[in-house]
């Protein structure tokens, strides 16, 4: 049979470059798996339909997707949109016993996703702001030069959880650093950074924590660049598409970020993978919880010998899963993914342990450090709702 | 003391630093037909405009009816009885001709700002139209978009609109403007048909009108009322001869 | 955006066309049972509504508001409370009436922001409006308790018991509750325009000016209309806050009030049911085709374009138009250059599409292969020969239709001063 | 005399309506005519055409060459001036700035601001007023200085005297003499009879959009007919 | 200090860069009536240009050529487009450039695609200017005022010394008077509109490489360019000089100013807590309204001063 699932992310407007990356991420590692058969006879389709990046267009979209007959859908541009998506799922499959959905997360990462809000039909594969927010403070503890730190993010959920995890989980590591100021700007509407970087200036932080994303990262670190500002920044998507270019040689040796993968890892896993894609596409391959996805679902249905979602996710449930960054656990108290996370810092490509770059800047990301699930992992407030 | 339909009491307008309206006094009893004459750009429509609110006075004061209406608003000067009409025709030009004259009687007639009645079930608003209709002679227009009329039947609507609330001092502005020799005759039957028993202040060019209509003339030279006479005394009044109807007196008439 | 409601029928043919309407209304999801054309018609009722109420203030007032999703978004964002409100058991009310909730929200705030809007008109109106929608926008961010920030609030529709079965969690529940009230609005708005407040604000199109001398205060007339206009609004909103179960910082932004009015406009601001004619499309366009074609925005701005220059009264005249030419039996002298004109029209346009997707497949979509597949058949980019077609069929299409273009536009021209005649004859 | 303005077989419509039937007009250089009518006979529409502002066929020979299907300015530009009847001043813009907008450039004209002052000293004293709120008789005299300004060789001025007071339709009427002494031809278009018979060399009598008379004032006078059946009502 | 006057800075360079989108705004606005509201979207086809061409020979003659193109087009459209949609009025006329702006983007996309080009500063524009205290201010932020200020110039001359204001101004209400005066009325309207998106294709040349070049830029700057033209008082070009300047030094300065009723009231002695009242308004920073401030401003003019701040007439 045909597992199809339906993409909903944006493929216009101003977030369309990462989700037209994602999806030919998702398309590509479907590809792999229908030809390696992953799931047996089973196949995947990935179809993209674009919600423009808006809650409510989405859930427009996911009235479409299942009257086209979707049980799968996935998501993860935007927390917004994500917390949207999930209520509406959860009401969907109340009303509509027996014809249940179920809500794949690649990158949504508001981290009541799999607290408060969790949910039997939602399986999160990127690790959660708070994970990474663990992982970045584990790995600036050690750094004794960070003495001041600004926290600059976007005003909507995903950019308050991060404040808030910085704020709360430096003071628990680091009780030394001083939190010398945090900015919540609008977001996609700023154009000009360099009030922004003038404040940072005024406050004399030399490290800078940023859950940025888009244009509102680039353009960030470009005024960050012409004022002379020299802080260090630590980021949570330096590596999605514009990013890159827009930051060229600015951000050179002072912009990190921390994610569930890199490129030049240690042992280069996934390398078919970024060299292929980039044959193909002519672009870089990131988001690899598409790879994860996959591969989770391939080995679930094969587990469940059925495409039933509610097998299927029962099934996903406390799998463990090979993926591009090793073995990941699917934790089944509030279905987060448990996965190790990567700091890396945006270097000039170097042959040996840097070798991919990005967007042809001729740099990349150098990987710092390698930091174990287990020392990421949350507790989690979930008191989920299982189908009974 | 009798009180006039409208007086006004050393009425003074400047736009910026030029005084336009230098103390002009007018005293209109009710009913009367008064014409104002007087050189281009002497003040007249301004008179006019400060009468029925249009522009704020800078000093003085105008009564309606005994009533001093220098803070007013148009509008409220209008529902105190006093209506004009425009040098410029000024119509809805959009809406047909009956619906103009309908737009022009509801106020009068108590309806407000209604949202709750239904237009066509308004019988006293449609005949009240209807009979305007008649009196200005579009009857056979009535369906037909005002902005599509002729310029001589504009004219006449701008007059129905004026005198179709019902108001009983009523200002024209040059109505007889741009209107053929004949037209004018029929313009000038139907204003007097239309103003019996009310108060008329009328501005007009055209001498002939102005004599063949009014029963007093007011002569408005330099922002200030010079003479007001009757027409006979007017015409033999060397000032205004001088200033306004120069050489030969009224050729047309 | 000439002559508004000049088309007066009988009062027999009134109620046929209202009948008609509610039989519409009731058997439409019947007809169209295809999945998803539900969810689809349930937001043309509530975009209709939204239009229609648009449109008291452009076509019959003559008020250009680039704000008015302020309504109907505030009046969806207070249904949505309200509807959390019963969902936590504070309070009980019935969801049916939940939009009435919104339409009273939208009126308090008609009756707020328009005493402020309404007192100037023109230009500076229409900036107002576009000022008053981006703060209100800026708003929804700051305060997240009431806006829900970038992800909106959500709510759950399916509260209280049922009553009779009705639960409101089937789509076509909703959908019938949408046409109730869709129904009700709209009587509501046309009599308004048969009211003297209506006619007045038709006077203040044409001439504010004037309407202050026959007794009227213009910024009442305007600011009563507003307040009525963003009652209407408030309803499309609290229907569209049951419909999608979320309201979100969108709904009050100036691109949806931008877009209704697009839509109105496109469906013709001079005819009372333009708007609705205009909901229709703009929904189809923008929910619809954008499952077709990633070329969608362009589709739609060159549609939007070519309506603006082609056919300013909107779809509604060119309607009237031929409904009119119909009537006096004149419709067959023109019928032949029509479908002429149509047919090559059809055929230029083909080919515009092929190219456009193809052009879309060679640059934007190079990664996905050379092949698309096009009205069903699949194609190979990478060949000269569907590039080759597509140059046909618009080289064909365009030149056929210059041709039939002087062709038919002489015929129509000859049929609309006969008809005229006809009138003024007839007036005469 | 040579023909300065040639005007045959004229054709007009405005959209579909045909307004203009065939008509034949001829100004001379340095001669007063006037085109006389009743309401709505077509006699605007006639000027309108041939300032090519009017949907129009027929020959239209200026100074000898063929102008019909030139655009506006271009007509404008060979030394044609119009005065339009229905006092379209620009309102946003000053008095002056409403005479300056009267030059052509690249052309040097023989008339300065200064001497349209001191023709209308009225216009002087308003120089800087926005002409939107110019008296309407003020109006009327700016619209005519504006075309003067341009220079033209042939004035054609629709109605310049309605809503003038009697003593300056007395000083329009000297000043349209004065033009015609400095070589200036004038095509008028008048409502009132006096004036046109006082001052002009000639006159048309339009009806029903063809011309039904031309000749001197002495033959019009004479003519009572023509008067009563085309004039009056 | 240091703070101060580097924010300054940052305002009036941002201020200008306004100024260098709205000045084309203005004039088309006020001179022809067209909410042009596609202006943004040629700003965009102008840095999307310069990229084009800078990548071929270079920063400086794109900074001359990419102009001319979309002055070109802009002719071109008006031409083709907008005059035939003139008669019908200003509504049609705004909803065609509306129109437009879809399709440009789209266009731009289908060129160049959906993500952020490299248009990089040229390197002898790189570096910085001065160095302020410890900041260093860009040089090429100076080069951005710099074009601004000369364009300023350029524009006050062409109007002043010319009557192509005038004639435009006049054509707006009686276009057949002007016309039989002798003046070529649509060949001017085409200028004024090819000039003015020349005007907005200049500032998408400097701005684009000083921000980022992508499908996204003229959206997002498009609504705040129709603030300054109003607020700045329509038709009038130094007061939409003002108005630049006035919002951009607003916006900088706001966005440092973490001041609000809580913090007031705390200086004071009352204690707000998340359980007061009202908390939510009195917690926000006036930098969290810096957003917001370009719109109530320009929703306050409007009321209490219509005309703008430097404008002549209303509406
Ligand atoms: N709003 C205004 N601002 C400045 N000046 C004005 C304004 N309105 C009128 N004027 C001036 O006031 C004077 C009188 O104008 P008004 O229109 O009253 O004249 P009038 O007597 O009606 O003349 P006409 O017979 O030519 O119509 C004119 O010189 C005019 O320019
Ligand atoms: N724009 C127009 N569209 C349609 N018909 C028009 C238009 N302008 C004038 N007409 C018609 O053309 C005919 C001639 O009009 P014209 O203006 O030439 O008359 P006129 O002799 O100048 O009369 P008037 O004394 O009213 O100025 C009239 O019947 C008029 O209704
Ligand atoms: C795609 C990501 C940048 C989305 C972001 N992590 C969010 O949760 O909102
Ligand atoms: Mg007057
Ligand atoms: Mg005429």
């Amino acid at each position: 049979d045909t597992i199809k699932i339906a993409y909903i992310d944006p493929l216009s407007g101003p977030f369309a470059p990462v989700g037209q990356n994602i999806l030919n991420s998702f398309q590509y590692v479907a590809d792999e798996a229908n030809a390696k058969s992953w799931a047996g006879a089973h196949k995947f389709e990935i179809v993209g339909f674009d919600n423009k990046g808006s809650p409510q267009e989405s859930l427009s979209v996911l009235k479409t997707v299942i009257d086209k007959g979707f049980r799968y859908i996935t998501q993860g541009n935007g927390s917004g949109v994500g917390l949207a998506l999930l209520d509406a799922v959860n009401k969907y499959n109340e009303r509509n016993p027996g014809k249940e959905i179920v809500y794949l997360n690649h990158a949504a990462v508001d981290p009541d996703m799999t607290n408060s809000k969790c949910s039997f039909w939602h399986f999160r594969f990127d690790a959660n702001s708070d994970m990474k927010m663990e992982a970045l403070t584990t790995y600036m503890a050690q750094d004794k030069n960070i003495k001041k730190v600004y926290i600059i993010g976007q005003n909507y959920s995903f950019g308050h959880q991060v404040t808030r995890a910085a704020k709360e989980y430096l003071a628990r590591k680091r009780p030394d650093v001083q939190i010398v100021g945090d900015d919540l700007h609008p977001i996609g509407q700023v154009k000009d950074f360099s009030p922004y970087i003038a404040k940072i200036k005024a406050s004399g932080a030399d490290t800078v924590i940023t859950g940025n994303w888009g244009a509102d990262l680039a353009l960030l670190i470009k005024a960050a660049k012409d004022a002379d500002l020299k802080a260090n920044f630590y980021t949570y998507y330096g590596a999605t598409t514009g990013v890159p270019t827009a930051m060229g040689a600015a951000g050179q040796d002072r912009v990190k970020y921390v994610g569930y993968w890199n490129a030049n890892n240690e042992t280069f896993a996934g390398k078919d993978v970024v060299e292929g894609f980039k044959a193909k596409y002519k672009d870089d391959y990131y988001s690899m919880a598409t790879y994860t996805i996959v591969a989770a679902m391939a080995q679930a249905v094969k587990q469940a010998k059925s495409i039933e979602p509610k097998d299927v996710a029962l099934a996903l449930e406390n799998a463990k899963i090979k993926s591009l960054n090793g073995e990941d656990v699917m934790r089944k108290s509030d279905h987060q993914l448990q996965q190790p996370l990567y700091i890396a810092t945006w270097v000039k490509v170097n042959g040996k342990d840097v070798k991919f770059d990005q967007e042809n800047t001729g740099l990349g990301w150098k990987t710092n450090q390698k930091i174990d699930a287990f020392v990421a992992t949350q507790p989690t407030s979930c008191q989920m709702k299982r189908p009974g | 003391m009798t009180t006039f339909s409208l007086e006004l009491k050393e009425v003074r307008k400047s736009f910026g630093k030029s005084e336009i309206i230098r103390g002009a006094s007018l005293q209109v009893p009710k009913g009367e037909r008064f014409a104002i004459i007087g050189p281009n750009g002497a003040g007249k429509s301004t008179l006019f405009n400060l009468i029925s609110g249009r522009f704020p006075i800078s000093s003085g004061d105008i009564l309606l009816n005994g009533e001093s209406t220098t803070k007013l608003r148009p509008f409220e000067i209008n529902r105190r009885g006093l209506s004009r009409s425009f040098q410029i025709t000024n119509i809805f030009h959009r809406l047909s001709v009956y619906e103009n004259l309908r737009c022009a009687v509801l106020w009068s007639l108590g309806y407000k700002y209604s949202f709750w009645h239904r237009l066509g079930g308004l019988k006293d608003a449609h005949e009240r139209a209807e009979a305007v209709l008649e009196q200005i002679g579009l009857k056979r227009r009535r369906d037909i978009t005002a902005g599509l009329l002729t310029y001589a039947e504009q004219r006449a609507l701008e007059i129905g609109i004026t005198i179709a609330g019902g108001a009983d001092v009523i200002l024209l502005d040059e109505p007889t403007a741009g209107m053929s020799r004949s037209e004018s005759d029929m313009a000038v039957e139907l204003i007097r048909k239309v103003t019996v028993g009310k108060t008329l202040l009328m501005v007009e060019h055209d001498m002939s009108v102005v004599f063949g209509l009014a029963d007093k003339i007011a002569v408005v030279v330099y922002g200030e009322v010079i003479a007001c006479d009757t027409p006979v005394n007017i015409r033999n009044n060397q000032k205004v001869k001088d200033a306004y109807l120069g050489g030969h007196a009224p050729v047309e008439a | 955006m000439t002559n508004t409601l000049k088309y007066k029928p009988l009062n027999l043919a009134r109620w046929i066309i209202w009948t008609g309407f509610a039989v519409m209304l009731i058997v439409a999801p019947l007809i169209f049972n295809k999945g998803g054309s539900l969810s689809l018609l349930s937001q043309m009722g509530t975009v209709m509504i939204f239009g229609l109420s648009y449109n008291m203030l452009l076509g019959q007032g003559g008020m250009l508001s680039f704000g008015h999703a302020v309504y109907s978004g505030l009046g969806a964002f207070f249904a949505i409370h309200m509807m959390n409100l019963v969902t936590n058991g504070a309070v009980n009310f019935p969801i049916t009436l939940i939009p009435l909730i919104g339409g009273l929200a939208g009126m308090a705030f008609g009756v707020l922001f328009g005493y402020v809007t309404t007192k100037k008109s023109g230009t500076t109106f229409s900036m107002i409006t576009l000022g008053i929608v981006e703060l209100v926008f800026a708003c929804s961010l700051m305060f997240p308790s009431f806006f829900g920030g970038e992800g909106g609030i959500s709510t759950n529709r399916v509260i209280g018991q049922s009553f009779m079965g009705i639960t409101y969690g089937p789509q076509i529940q909703v959908y019938y509750l949408i046409a109730l009230w869709l129904f009700v609005s709209t009587i509501g708005m046309y009599a308004f325009t048969q009211t003297p407040l209506g006619r007045l604000a038709n006077a203040v199109r044409d001439n504010p000016e004037r309407v202050e001398f026959i007794g009227y205060d213009t910024q009442w007339v305007r600011y009563l209309t507003l307040i009525l206009s963003a009652f209407f609004a408030g309803i499309s909103g609290g229907l569209s806050a049951i419909n999608f179960e979320i309201v979100s910082a969108e709904n009050v932004s100036a691109l949806r009030s931008g877009s209704v009015l697009l839509f109105t406009f496109i469906g013709g601001v001079g005819f009372f049911f333009g708007p609705m004619i205009g909901a229709v499309i703009g929904i189809f366009l923008s929910v619809m085709l954008s499952d077709f074609t990633k070329a969608w925005q362009l589709y739609l701005g060159v549609f939007f374009i070519a309506m603006v220059m082609f056919a300013p009264g909107g779809i509604a005249s060119i309607l009237m138009m031929n409904l009119r030419v119909a009537k006096f039996g004149l419709f067959k002298r023109i019928w032949s250059s029509m479908w002429k004109i149509v047919l090559v029209s059809v055929v230029a346009l083909a080919g515009c599409v092929i190219a456009v997707e193809m052009l879309y497949q060679r640059t934007l979509d190079s990664t996905q292969g050379p092949v698309i597949s096009l009205f069903g058949v699949s194609v190979d980019t990478s060949q000269p020969t569907p590039w080759i077609v597509a140059v046909l069929l618009i080289a064909v299409g365009g030149w056929g239709f210059t041709r039939c273009k002087v062709v038919f536009m002489q015929k129509w021209g000859e049929v609309n001063t006969e008809i005229e005649d006809q009138m003024r004859r007839a007036q005469a | 005399m040579s023909a300065l303005l040639e005007i045959k077989d004229l054709n007009a419509y405005y959209g579909k309506s045909h307004v203009l039937h065939g008509v034949d007009l001829v100004v001379n250089q340095g001669e007063i005519v006037s085109l006389l009518g009743r309401n709505g006979v077509g006699r605007s529409t006639t000027v309108k055409a041939t300032m090519g502002q009017v949907n129009a066929s027929g020959s239209i020979r200026f100074k000898g060459e063929e102008i019909i299907g030139l655009k506006a300015f271009q007509i404008a530009h060979k030394g044609l001036g119009y005065v339009p009847e229905n006092r379209d001043i620009f309102p946003t813009l000053t008095v002056e700035q409403n005479l300056i907008l009267g030059e052509k450039s690249g052309k040097k004209s023989r008339w300065s601001l200064n001497d349209m002052y001191k023709m209308f000293p009225r216009l002087k004293e308003r120089q800087h007023t926005a002409a939107g709120v110019l008296s309407g008789g003020e109006q009327q005299m700016l619209t005519l200085c504006r075309t003067l300004m341009g220079d033209p060789d042939l004035i054609m001025i629709d109605e310049p005297t309605e809503g003038l007071a009697p003593k300056i339709v007395e000083l329009v009427a000297e000043y349209l003499k004065e033009l015609k002494n400095r070589g200036i031809s004038v095509l008028l278009v008048e409502q009132k009879l006096a004036i046109a018979l006082e001052i002009s060399q000639r006159l048309y009598v339009m009806g029903h959009g063809s011309i039904v008379f031309e000749g001197s004032p002495a033959d019009l006078k004479a003519n009572e007919n023509i008067r009563k059946e085309w004039l009056e009502v | 200090m240091e703070f101060t006057l580097i924010t300054l800075l940052n305002g009036v360079s941002y201020g200008l860069l306004l100024f260098m989108l709205s000045s084309g705004l203005t004039l088309i606005f006020s001179m022809m009536g067209v909410l042009n509201f596609a202006h943004a979207s040629f700003y965009m086809l102008g840095a999307y240009f310069a990229y084009g061409i800078s990548v071929k020979i270079g920063f400086w003659p794109a900074l001359f050529i990419s102009p001319m193109l979309v002055g070109l087009l802009g002719a071109l459209v008006e031409r083709y487009g907008l005059r035939s949609v003139h008669k019908y009025g200003h509504i049609p006329e705004l909803l065609f450039t509306f129109g437009l702006s879809f399709v440009i983007v789209e266009l731009v996309q289908l060129v160049w695609g959906r993500s952020t080009v490299p248009y990089p500063i040229p390197a002898s524009l790189d570096g910085p200017l001065f160095t302020l205290y410890t900041t260093t201010f860009p040089m090429y932020r100076g080069f951005m005022m710099l074009v601004a200020l000369l364009m300023l110039l350029s524009i006050y001359l062409l109007l002043t010394r010319t009557r192509i204001g005038l004639v435009i101004q006049a054509a707006l209400t009686h276009p057949d008077t002007v016309e039989a005066l002798g003046h070529n009325v649509p060949r001017v309207f085409m200028l004024v509109f090819g000039g003015g998106c020349a005007l907005a294709g200049l500032a998408g040349v400097v701005g684009g490489n000083a921000f980022v070049t992508e499908p996204g830029m003229a959206a997002t700057l498009g609504s705040i360019i129709f603030v300054v033209v109003v607020v700045g008082g329509m038709g009038s070009l130094a007061g939409a000089f003002v108005a630049s300047l006035l919002i951009g030094v607003i916006q900088t300065y706001a966005v440092a100013l973490d001041y609000s009723f809580m913090s007031l009231l705390a200086k004071i002695g009352t204690q707000v807590t998340p359980t007061t009242p009202g908390y939510p308004l009195l917690s926000l920073t006036i930098a969290q309204t810096a957003p917001i401030l370009p719109y109530l401003l320009l929703v306050l003019i409007l009321i209490f001063r219509p005309k703008g701040l430097l404008g002549t007439r209303e509406g």
